[in-house]
């Protein structure tokens, strides 16, 4: 647990949030959920939960983001907000 | 008091339920109707065979279902729910006769529908009479108010669904809006709901609480049509006559006021009512009930609504009755259950017979229609003498018994009362009878060849005319019950 | 093996689930047996499960073998068995009479959707079941799941409704869960006694109150309180009516179920009712929603949707109840959990069997319906007389009890409102029935009034005998309600509570 | 709406984040979470279950019912968007494309016609582009080291992190790069629906089913130590083997799931066509 | 040496802010692929420097080579929807 | 200094928390695409996560997979003995896998709705939905 | 040792911050491709190797599959990052991206 690190990765998380709720773009969404899934993946293996880090990596980074993208395909991209 | 358990009681109430599944899957008309005159008369022997011990002073209790304690489903005979039963279970042999006359005299539609609710109302109506304590009175109180409500709408159409929907909102807004809390909070305070001959609130509650419990009660139970919650009864007039029957005369009507007598008893006691002077509250709203009933009665013309609001009037008696608080006036209010039970249900069967016969409702068609059924309009005066409390019929015992209880408590406002009444109720008959024998009939009623109704229609309000007048020389059983109520509240012999 | 019964009761249908939707590829015809199987094993050990706890008291089940701060638990206490008992033997009458329903409305889906009931029974069982607070969260979510699924199964707008039933109670669920991460932080453990008994101490701690709010809240959202009911009249309104004669019953209260458990267990009486002091407010709260769901329902002129605005009333007067703070209170709470999930059965069975032979079950639709299905609506007056509280069934007790605990604490405007609301009902009750009976059957033009020329269309046999059990049954619970209070409700709240 | 959001959303945070201040301080040893249940788990792990990865240990054996539900959830899933989404159609309406495989002629089939008896055509997307060398090569190289790294996740998991979830994940995400990177038809011809489907339930099974055989000898649920005899070893390493079984059950329910999903999703319930 | 790796990998958590700003901001989906693939091979460093900072780099090991995969086949999804859709934008409101 | 620091951070990492349960929180209630939901419920769920993670570190403590188990028994009784300090609190991990698989599900789950929602109503945002349900 | 794991480490380093100003600074979707797809693989090869070697202080079974293991991620990475980088240009292409001509505004 190294907090200096945390507190950046931490900061790196909410940019994320915030940006892919804020992308007019739902596939950029997906992509940029995929990176906040990314950083949680980080801030995880940071606190020393490194099962939780496994599965966030293999969950949020792979299967979640190809399922957002796999919607996507089938919906529209187009989103007002 | 000694007790005795059987199960009696609960046969009388069920016998009528019981048959239900009988008379849907009855063939034919004559199988279903010959079901529902057995039910009636097992019925009307089972509630006769429990009298001999009633009147030797005993009770028979009998416990369904217990679900706190204090309230259960629990059935308790005693002498003033004998006096009722008995009215209501000997006149439903009558109107089943009448019923049977006038709705195949009208070819009426639904007659399964019909009697089937008709007989459950007759169980609760038995139910209300014979329960122990208020649960099982707000129970059969309920089912009573359910069943009578597709009676009320039995000709589907428009005025009959909107006075259905009247009579609903009142009897069941009331009951769930007023007597219901009032129920809960009587338990809350006493932890009981069983029905002491002193009542089970003496002592548990301010006056303020009292009061209002008392208000929620008397208004709670709406089939007693007092004065602001009474715009049902004319409303229900839609229904066939022979639910008008046994709305007003024997049901419906009178399983309100006994239900607000017995809270009145059993619940209050009359200690209770003296020492905070409640009794004059009552007082007053019935009054006030009588003498507007009476006036509107007057300037009717439909001859049910004429006899409806003759029924409000009349029902307030009762309460007056017990809202003397003196014995004599219980007595009085008592018997007035049954003497005007015989006396109106006469009345209303007339109109029926007439209805059946000439298809008329109002008055100011009917005259020289005596002429033409005599027999139906001789009925017709000897119910209206009993009405309005002339001697030769019973409903002379029950005011004489009310104007001596008045003058027992001192009420003489009461006794104007009773008198102006009485003068009213002559003033709103008479005419009709004047009219229907020396008048000259119209042309109308001679040119469809009116003659008497069926027979299965004469036959009983010939029955209930007679008995009205055999009440005068032989008021026995419902005296004897009432006086033995009263004494067993009171505690004093009369 | 009646040691086994609370593994059992779940998971012969957690099996049975999996196996149906194996069979389901490979003969279809297998899976309504195999449910009914399941679903019955699992009723009569939960009907056992309640004999034993009457008999013993509570009874302590390890899962794994490990002691319970440690691994997971059951404690089946009174309340829980009570319950349980309720959820599958609803369960499996709604199994029952629904096959045909299922088989008219989903054709060639029948076998995952009976995986998913099988599934979603056994979720309410386990949240039931359970003694510990995150198992809890993960069983609420396999309710969650299965039932986001089966309501959407059902007519257009259905999977709208469920995907905003479904962020609705993904909320509920999460704030759930951070509620329970606001207890572990303050005491370390997960076991919901074994919490309750940490936490006396700690009651003044702001992570306490704060963890006690949000399990509040997340309950509420989940079981459709009232300023937070706006997704269930629409989700259960276009559900199909299999899914939503099992989820309108049995959901809702079990959520009630998880709240009693949360103010009895976890947080205690002490701490709920007299540390905290809000219940004023929150019965208030349940005042205005008895008041807005009945209002609501009087607006509405489509039968099913108005049974779901009646579910936002009742959903009020258990909350209301359970927070009156007396034992009375809490008792009709309890007791209406029973009573109202048969009421809402019964009712939500009838609208199936509408539905099964009339196209909507709009007011305008049901015209003439006493001719058409006399028995079926035999059965919903039953079920009208229950919500109305008339006294040979059971709505009647139950709301004889929160009446009475009201005004034993004194809250008038809570008795107000259950009068209130009985009063909408009739109302609402009897205005469906008198358009069922008076107004002419709409598919006949030329008829107008003649009542004798509509044929008689009943349901199947098989629809309409669950139908008549359930009915029966609200009589039966209505007059055993002695027996239930005094041998199992009585048990089942704290003596504390007075 | 937005404003009604950001209050709710204000509320929930000053609420919480009031009660954080009661929270003991951040990794701090002694802080009730730190010292009433996991000290034990720490401590007796290797005793009880001799598995040195304590959150499989936890994860499988302690909390075991847990994770049974959690595999429940997740085949839960699968059978929802199955139900929600899958659509059975034999013949699709509209034109079909087929593409003759040895000279890569396409064919545009119209609405009712019906292709020559022959085994030449593959019936391709609608929207058909040709399957890029690079990254089909690329990815036919990469798959079975994944699925290779998956196993070994799974059957690593006492060890080092990972385990059934992640393996399975791994596993499915495998064939979901095959169906990325050439066609969904492909990997559907690899992994059958029916197939899919019924592993996933038979996952649960297996650990479901361990379960309910430790009942049959007598034992709780899901109390492995009730194996030993069937496994001929000591209570405690049959614990050790009992969470292997699990976690394999898991693997194959997730990988199931994770594809049916998946390619549900990415054909819109047709099962023909996705990503 | 820990104090060498710590430094690495908070100027490593400064460089993924960078490419970050392209992902959140880059005028098109694919710049932001192109933001998020960077990102992702940095914390596939990143995350064995924890695990030295650790001291357990051999349990770090398997969750970055995961990591890697699965990054991939995220970018490949992102970009295969290109195949399907025509169009930097999907209908135009 | 030090300590203040550490105080500071450890505040920090609840503020986090905090704040993306709040942005998800609004993303889930403000939002008007069904989507842009789901990523909202996603973010919350996380954030939960997050906050869970938060409990179960410890300072000075390692990841809890035991150092010397490398599954060989009959080790010296010296090396069994482990100390719960050394430690990280292994429980929220194992939580957290439960809530993150619940979270996929329920995501596969949503778009598999929303995917439905389009297919009926040819959009995603809820206004327009709206709108068209009322023209019915 | 240390000296050499620094070196490696800080020259990965090196090239990752060029690649990550890279995709900062360069004009358009085409160019930022660069960085992106060489900077960052030779970055995380440097890096790696630093990272192994290190790994291989305490020198034992166990460590050297670590280190392995390393070497492994950095042939994935290898393998993957081109065919990531070919399928990102390949949707710009396919999405109609055109590329940057000199003097044209930045985007």
């Amino acid at each position: 647990m190294v907090w200096q690190l945390d507190l950046a990765i931490l900061t790196l998380v909410v940019i994320t949030a915030v940006g892919s709720l804020m992308v007019k773009d739902l596939l950029g969404a997906a992509i940029l959920f995929g990176a906040y899934s990314f950083m949680m993946c980080a801030l995880w293996s940071i606190m020393g939960a490194v099962d939780v880090a496994f599965t966030e990596a293999s969950v949020g980074a792979g299967v979640s983001t190809v399922l957002f993208v796999a919607a996507v395909l089938r919906t529209s991209r187009r989103t007002r907000d | 008091m000694e007790t005795i358990t059987s199960i009696k009681p609960l046969l009388a109430v069920l016998v009528s339920l019981l048959v239900t599944p009988l008379l849907v899957s009855s063939r034919t008309p004559n199988v279903r109707e010959a079901w529902t005159f057995v039910a009636a008369i097992a019925k009307f022997l089972i509630v006769l065979s429990m009298l001999p011990t009633i009147l030797k002073g005993t009770e028979i209790v009998y416990t369904v279902a217990e679900f706190l304690p204090g309230a259960a489903i629990k059935f308790r005979v005693d002498s003033f729910g004998m006096l009722f039963a008995l009215v209501s279970s000997s006149l439903w042999i009558i109107t089943t006769v009448y019923s049977i006359g006038y709705m195949r005299g009208l070819k009426e539609h639904s007659q399964t529908r019909y009697f089937c609710f008709f007989a459950i109302a007759l169980s609760a109506t038995i139910g209300v009479a014979f329960s122990a304590n208020l649960l099982t009175l707000y129970l059969f109180y309920e089912i009573l108010s359910l069943a009578t409500y597709p009676l009320v709408c039995h000709h589907q159409d428009h005025e009959a669904r909107s006075s259905g929907r009247k009579y609903l909102l009142y009897i069941v807004g009331t009951s769930i809006g007023l007597a219901l809390p009032a129920m809960l909070i009587s338990y809350n305070l006493a932890g009981t709901l069983e029905f002491g001959n002193q009542g089970f609130l003496a002592g548990t509650a301010s006056k303020p609480l009292i009061g209002l419990l008392l208000f929620m009660f008397i208004f709670g139970f709406a089939k007693a049509a007092i004065m602001p919650f009474h715009s049902w009864l004319p409303a229900a007039m839609v229904a066939p006559t022979p639910v008008s029957a046994l709305l007003h005369a024997v049901a419906v009507v009178k399983v309100g006021v006994f239900s607000v007598v017995r809270v009145l008893t059993g619940v209050f006691g009359t200690d209770l009512l003296l020492s905070f002077d409640l009794g004059s509250i009552i007082l007053v709203v019935c009054s006030f009930t009588i003498l507007v009933g009476s006036l509107i009665a007057l300037s009717q013309d439909g001859l049910k609504r004429m006899l409806a609001f003759s029924t409000i009037a009349q029902l307030s008696y009762i309460v007056l009755g017990i809202g003397l608080l003196s014995p004599k006036g219980l007595t009085g209010g008592m018997l007035h259950i049954a003497m005007h039970a015989f006396g109106k249900i006469t009345l209303f069967f007339c109109a029926g017979a007439i209805f059946v016969a000439t298809g008329k409702k109002n008055i100011s068609e009917m005259i020289g229609i005596g002429r033409r059924m005599p027999i139906t309009m001789g009925a017709f005066f000897i119910g209206a003498l009993s009405i309005t409390g002339l001697p030769p019929c019973g409903g002379f015992w029950s005011k004489w018994y009310l104007l001596l209880g008045s003058l027992e408590a001192n009420q003489m406002a009461i006794v104007v009362v009773l008198l102006l009444s009485s003068f009213l109720n002559a003033c709103y008959f008479m005419p009709i009878v004047y009219k229907a024998f020396f008048c000259k009939p119209e042309d109308s009623l001679f040119e469809n060849k009116v003659r008497e109704a069926p027979v299965c229609c004469v036959v009983p309000l010939v029955i209930t005319a007679v008995i009205s007048i055999v009440f005068l020389f032989y008021p026995e059983p419902f005296l004897e019950l009432a006086t033995m109520t009263v004494s067993r509240i009171m505690g004093v012999q009369i | 093996m009646s040691q086994q019964y609370p593994a059992l009761l779940i998971i012969v249908p957690l099996l049975s689930a999996l196996l149906i939707s194996i069979t389901g590829w490979i003969n279809k015809r297998l899976c309504f047996p195999i449910a009914v199987a399941a679903l019955a094993v699992s009723a009569y050990s939960c009907i056992g499960l309640l004999l034993r706890v009457v008999d013993e008291g509570v009874i302590v089940y390890r899962l794994g073998g490990w002691d319970p701060p440690m691994g997971i638990a059951y404690y089946v206490d009174h309340l829980n068995a009570l319950v349980l008992v309720v959820v599958s033997v609803v369960a499996l009458i709604n199994l029952i009479g629904s096959k045909k329903s299922i088989e008219l409305e989903m054709p060639g889906k029948t076998a995952p959707f009976y995986a998913l009931y099988v599934l979603q029974v056994t979720g309410l069982l386990g949240v039931v079941v359970t003694g510990d607070a995150f198992n809890l969260y993960v069983l609420l979510e396999i309710t969650a799941l299965s039932g986001y699924a089966m309501l959407a199964m059902g007519d257009d707008r259905a999977p709208l409704s469920t995907l905003n039933y479904l962020y609705i109670g993904t909320i509920g669920a999460c704030f759930y869960l951070l509620g329970v991460g606001y207890l572990y932080i303050v005491t370390g453990s997960l076991n919901m006694v074994d919490i309750a008994n940490i936490l006396p101490p700690l009651y003044e701690s702001k992570a306490v109150l704060a963890a006690f709010i949000i399990c509040l809240v997340g309950v509420w959202l989940k079981m459709a309180f009232f300023p937070l009911h706006a997704w269930l009249p629409n989700a259960y309104t276009h559900a199909p009516s299999a899914a939503s004669s099992l989820i309108a019953p049995l959901v809702t209260k079990v959520m009630i179920y998880v709240m009693i458990r949360l103010i009895l267990t976890v947080f205690t009486p002490e701490f709920t009712f007299n540390i905290l002091a809000i219940s004023e407010p929150i019965v208030w709260l349940a005042v205005v929603a008895i008041f807005m769901g009945a209002i609501l329902a009087l607006a509405e002129r489509n039968l099913k949707k108005m049974l779901t605005y009646i579910i936002v009333a009742e959903v009020g007067y258990m909350v209301g109840g359970a927070w009156l703070g007396n034992r009375l209170g809490m008792t009709g709470a309890i007791l209406h959990i029973v009573n109202d999930a048969l009421m809402t059965l019964c009712a939500f069975m009838v609208v199936s069997n509408v539905a099964y032979k009339l196209k909507g079950y709009a007011f305008d639709d049901l015209k003439g319906l006493f001719r058409k299905m006399p028995f079926t609506m035999g059965a919903f007056v039953v079920a009208a007389l229950s919500m109305i509280g008339v006294p040979p069934t059971c709505g009647f007790f139950s709301k004889w009890y929160l009446i009475s605990g009201a005004i034993q604490s004194g809250q008038y405007a809570f008795m107000v409102a259950l009068l209130f609301s009985s009063l909408v009902n009739v109302v609402l009750f009897f205005r469906v029935i008198e358009i069922c009976f008076y107004e002419p059957f709409s598919d006949h033009h030329g008829h107008g009034h003649d009542h004798h020329a509509e044929p008689m269309a009943e349901a199947p046999v098989s629809m309409l005998v669950p139908l008549y059990v359930v009915a029966g049954g609200l009589i039966l619970v209505g007059i055993y309600t002695s027996d239930i209070v005094n041998y199992v409700i009585e048990f089942a709240i704290p003596k504390s509570i007075l | 709406m937005k404003i009604i959001g950001l209050i709710i959303a204000i509320l929930t945070g000053v609420l919480l984040l009031s009660a954080t201040a009661d929270f003991p301080i951040f990794g701090d040893p002694d802080s009730p979470a730190s010292t009433h249940l996991s000290p034990y788990y720490i401590e007796k792990t290797m005793e009880d279950t001799s598995v040195p990865n304590i959150v499989t240990a936890v994860l499988a054996d302690y909390r075991g019912y847990d994770t049974m539900y959690e595999t429940a959830v997740i085949f839960t899933a699968g059978l929802a968007c199955f139900i929600i989404l899958r659509i059975f159609v034999r013949e699709e309406p509209g034109d079909r494309l087929y593409r003759h495989v040895l000279t890569g002629v396409t064919v545009r089939v119209k609405e009712g016609a019906k292709l020559p008896p022959s085994d030449d055509f593959e019936r391709i997307d609608t929207m058909w582009t040709p399957p890029d060398l690079i990254i089909k090569t690329v990815c036919r190289l990469l798959i079975p080291f994944i699925q290779l790294f998956g196993l070994y996740v799974i059957a690593h998991g006492h060890h080092s992190p990972g385990g059934g979830f992640q393996g399975g994940v791994i596993l499915g995400a495998s064939i979901i790069l095959l169906a990325i990177s050439t066609d969904l038809r492909t990997a559907v011809q690899r992994m059958r629906e029916k197939v899919d489907a019924i592993l996933c339930p038979v996952g649960v099974i297996i650990y479901a089913g361990t379960g309910a055989l430790c009942i049959l000898f007598g034992f709780n649920f899901l109390d492995y130590s009730a194996l030993a005899p069937l496994l001929h070893v000591d209570p405690i390493t049959a614990r050790s083997h009992g969470i292997l079984i699990v976690e394999i059950g898991v693997g194959i329910a997730v990988m199931c799931t994770m594809i049916w999903i998946y390619n549900i999703l990415s054909s819109g319930g047709k099962y023909d066509e996705g990503l | 040496m820990d104090n060498v790796f710590l430094y690495s990998s908070l100027f490593l958590a400064f460089l993924m802010v960078l490419s970050l700003y392209r992902g959140v901001v880059g005028p098109t989906v694919v710049d932001r692929m192109i933001g998020v693939n960077a990102i992702g091979s940095k914390t596939t460093v990143l995350l064995i420097l924890i695990g030295l900072m650790y001291h357990r780099v051999d349990m770090f090991v398997d969750i970055a080579l995961a990591y890697a995969m699965l990054n991939f086949l995220a970018v490949l999804a992102a970009s295969r929807y290109f195949q399907k859709r025509k169009g930097l934008y999907d209908e135009l409101p | 200094m030090g300590d203040l620091l550490q105080i500071i951070v450890a505040k920090y990492n609840y503020w986090i928390y905090i704040t993306l349960m709040m942005i998800g929180l609004y993303a889930m209630i403000g939002k008007n695409n069904l989507v842009k939901k789901i990523v909202g419920m996603s973010i919350f769920q996380t954030a939960i996560i997050l906050f869970y993670v938060s409990i179960g570190v410890k300072k000075g403590a390692t990841i809890p997979i035991l150092e010397h188990g490398h599954g060989e028994h009959g080790h010296s009784a010296a090396a069994l003995i482990v100390h719960a300090v050394d430690y990280v609190n292994p429980l929220p991990h194992v939580l957290m896998l439960t809530a993150i698989v619940v979270g996929v599900a329920t995501l596969g789950v949503a778009l598999a709705l929303a995917i439905k929602v389009h297919n009926r109503f040819n959009t995603l945002e809820e206004d327009e939905i709206l709108a068209q349900i009322r023209e019915k | 040792m240390d000296i050499i794991v620094c070196f490696f480490l800080f020259a990965g380093l090196f090239f990752f911050t060029g690649g990550a100003i890279g995709i900062l600074r360069f004009p358009d979707f085409y160019s930022r491709l660069h960085p992106a797809g060489k900077l960052d693989t030779l970055g995380l090869l440097l890096a790696m190797i630093a990272l192994a070697l290190f790994n291989l202080h305490h020198f034992s079974v166990g460590t050297l599959l670590t280190s392995l293991k390393m070497i492994l991620i950095v042939v994935f990475i290898f393998l993957a990052s081109p065919t990531a980088t070919h399928a990102i240009v390949d949707a710009g292409v396919r999405a109609g991206l055109a590329p940057w001509v000199k003097g044209e505004e930045r985007r």
